[in-house]
């Protein structure tokens, strides 16, 4: 049978998460790389109890981040105010002014939320080392900082470094942008960034897609993440109105949810 | 009864086809291994990868359309075919240890009741070529030994320690022979499945320098 | 003699932009760093990098034709030019942590006499944002603090001991701020080597919590 | 200045090597990834010494490994023939058939070469942790076999693995496909191999390219080496009557080289 991993809808594609499961999901800030329908789908799901790991804790909607003029998406912060997140491991957890609160640091300040700070360069080796089978590595990363508490430190050739182990999770929410039925990805610009890391080391990674084309419409050297990786691929629609941070604000107090 | 045969190269490359299943993720080693994708049914969409940097190969080039960028791992000269992906080495080995190969068939020179693999040197040698078999066999998800029950000498293959040196541990599930399927079933041993036309269990034991326990459902080989 | 000034944020990225050498790899930081690429000399080929995953970052984008898929660490949006790489995040930080970048531009909240960085947290809001910027302290080939001398409630930002948390330890080089330029010498601590129009060595001593050894050819800072 | 990495000869490419180097080496085995004017050009430079580190000792010269009908190109066998080289780590030391000796084995067998077998994951492994800042990670490949002699092993989540240490070199060969002036480079199908990672690891890397193009040339989204990484370019020739085995024999008998 020909391989096929376009699912109908983003319903579908994240019907099977349950409660208390671990998710990557991209978004370097702005949106670009940030998969908007497959968040709202999780949000429309209500799985709880979940670990996010992602570069930020949701910033892009409170503090503007990367959003050119007027428009503003939804981001992960959506599942942290409904309450479905318990613990988030990110390198940028709060807006850069202190007075700009994201739902993070809002649930943070509350004991509702745990985050785990990690410096970005070492969160997306520690995530490129659960896809490759290295369970564990040196670094030099935050070595002499508040950051290399509980963690063993160790010397080669003359300097410290820190041992840091391996992240996997169960799902991981990818954007790109072009993608064939098999599961080869491109991304494009700036927004591969940890999306093509954060494919390679989950059970199952769902990629959120602008395209889909036969195979042979992506040049095989130009492939970003090959097939191997993807188990479903979902085409995002040409409108983004379900992504506007208005449109999630308009139903939100239809459905009664905080 | 039948007459007595063991199966050609060929026949164990069939053997192992039937193992491949619908949009599996596959790595085939050198020798016998390298066969076995000519043998899975039409229809069936397997993705073939290469520690030469390639996912998604199909089948060999033809005569003159040979291109030096475009080689398998055992550099065989590939054909060019839609939904093919290039990587560099260190993503190539990323996919192979980091558990996304669902099955890998590889060849070995011996191979123990607990699944240990040695199949990289020949010790009168004294040296050899490691590549990435250890790889292969700590990484995928299966590991499927494709080889003659008997080495040229007559000897058994299948032993209860390996003398050659390892390759890996306790990583090989399934060895499909010129005379046997044999499943390695963890903290039992060996488990004759499948035997081939007019070979008694008996007889195999005798080809094997492990002990086999023999499936209530013994089959014949079917190709 | 002249008027006293401090420079302002543009000043102080003129004097930084000094010191990026034709061809240099620079990664600046979030703030005052973001300024110095337009000082650079017209003629002079930088190779900026982002951590958003890019190489050989343009200018802005012109209003009306920002590209999502097209930021800085800070957001911004980039204009494309030609020569630019894309790459992952893990490639990105392999970059800095391997020791690719010739220079950094980091802005801090401290720096000690022995290159201490602080830049990252403020205790009282008790969480912040880590980012990049510790991999590029630690992987820089040369770090160039480029801050106010003060700060906001007119308390040195360059001390004996940070008492802000941590970056890394002793990874400065350079301090280029409002009042002076000051290089880090390994084991000795402080050299004044450059002082803003106007002032005196005193008067930038009295407002640097760690003592200063002045150079002996000690000169006003030209932009 | 602009800047421009073009470097007019193989001969200025390779200069500076002393004796003594450590060199990164592509050639996955055939003579697509295989940077052949730069080691005919370290050959006739006669720098002595030296330790190679690559896929394999040189074996598509005396196996004919991915080479199409007729033509036979040099290998690193003739830095080994040649008495150059003191060391080779390598995956694939020696050529599949015992009977066909390819020049380390021979050199090796007569105590003349030393030989490091790595697996080729763990070899690639190594060279990209030594570009990426990170001394040493663990791995579960060679765990009970004789490659784990003398190497520190230690438990992760119930599993052995040991620990492997980053390798860098003085020099890298890089065989690449097109380049533009700033050092970008991009490969062609499977002969990005090895080369994509050397290039990350080395002091200097020197790219051997089929062609230059301006800046822009290249897709921003398709560069597979960014430009930091390569410090040397220089351009094949289109005739590669210099590299065939043929011409190498007839040079060495030439000037009495063995």
């Amino acid at each position: 049978m020909p391989i096929n991993k376009v699912v109908p809808s983003f319903r579908e594609a994240v019907a099977d998460i349950p409660d208390g499961a671990t998710i990557f999901l991209d978004g370097f800030g702005g949106p670009g790389g940030m998969p908007h329908f497959l968040i709202l789908a999780l949000w429309e799901h209500g799985a709880k109890n979940l670990t996010i790991i992602s570069n930020t804790a949701g910033i892009a909607m409170a503090a503007g981040f990367g959003m050119p003029g007027g428009k503003r998406y939804i981001d992960h912060s959506i599942l942290i105010e409904s309450g479905q997140v318990r613990k988030v491991i990110a390198s940028f957890p709060v807006t850069a002014n202190p007075s700009v609160l994201c739902a993070a640091e809002r649930a943070w300040r509350e004991g509702k939320l745990e985050i785990e700070t990690v410096p970005q360069g070492t969160l997306v080796e520690r995530i490129r080392a659960g896809g490759a089978g290295i369970p564990a590595f040196y670094t030099p990363t935050g070595v002499g900082t508040l950051l290399e508490r509980g963690k063993e430190k160790r010397v080669f050739n003359g300097r410290e470094y820190l041992l840091e182990t391996a992240l996997t999770a169960d799902f991981a929410f990818i954007r790109a942008w072009k993608a064939d039925r098999l599961g080869n990805l491109v991304y494009r610009g700036t927004s591969r960034n940890f999306n093509a890391v954060m494919a390679t080391a989950a059970r199952i990674t769902i990629a959120e897609v602008d395209e889909v084309v036969e195979p042979g419409g992506i040049d095989p050297d130009h492939v970003h993440t090959p097939a191997l990786y993807v188990k479903r691929i979902v085409v995002r629609p040409p409108d983004d109105t379900p992504i506007l941070a208005e449109t999630y604000e308009a139903r939100k107090r239809e459905r009664g949810r905080v | 009864m039948p007459t007595k045969q063991r199966l050609d190269r060929d026949g164990i490359a069939m053997r192992v086809a039937k193992e491949l299943p619908d949009g599996a993720v596959v790595n085939l080693g050198i020798g016998i291994p390298t066969l076995v994708s000519q043998y899975v049914p039409e229809g069936r969409e397997i993705l073939y990868h290469s520690e030469s940097g390639v996912l998604g190969c199909g089948p060999l080039a033809d005569p003159g359309e040979e291109d030096i960028d475009l080689i398998n791992a055992g550099g065989q000269f590939l054909k060019k075919v839609p939904g093919m992906a290039f990587f560099h080495s260190a993503d190539a080995f990323a996919i192979m240890r980091g558990g996304h190969i669902d099955i890998t068939v590889l060849g070995a020179l011996q191979v123990s009741e607990r699944g240990d693999l040695a199949n990289w040197l020949y010790p009168e040698r004294g040296i050899g070529n490691v590549g990435g078999g250890m790889d292969l066999a700590v990484g995928a998800k299966r590991v499927i030994v494709a080889m003659e029950h008997t080495d040229k000498q007559g000897r058994p293959k299948i032993v209860r320690e390996c003398t050659y040196p390892l390759t890996a541990r306790e990583c090989v599930s399934l060895i499909v022979t010129d005379l046997a399927v044999l499943e390695v079933v963890k903290g039992k041993g060996l488990l004759l499945r499948e035997i081939a036309p007019g070979w008694t269990p008996q007889e195999v034991q005798a080809l094997t320098g492990a002990p086999l326990h023999i499936a209530p459902d013994l089959k014949e080989i079917e190709l």
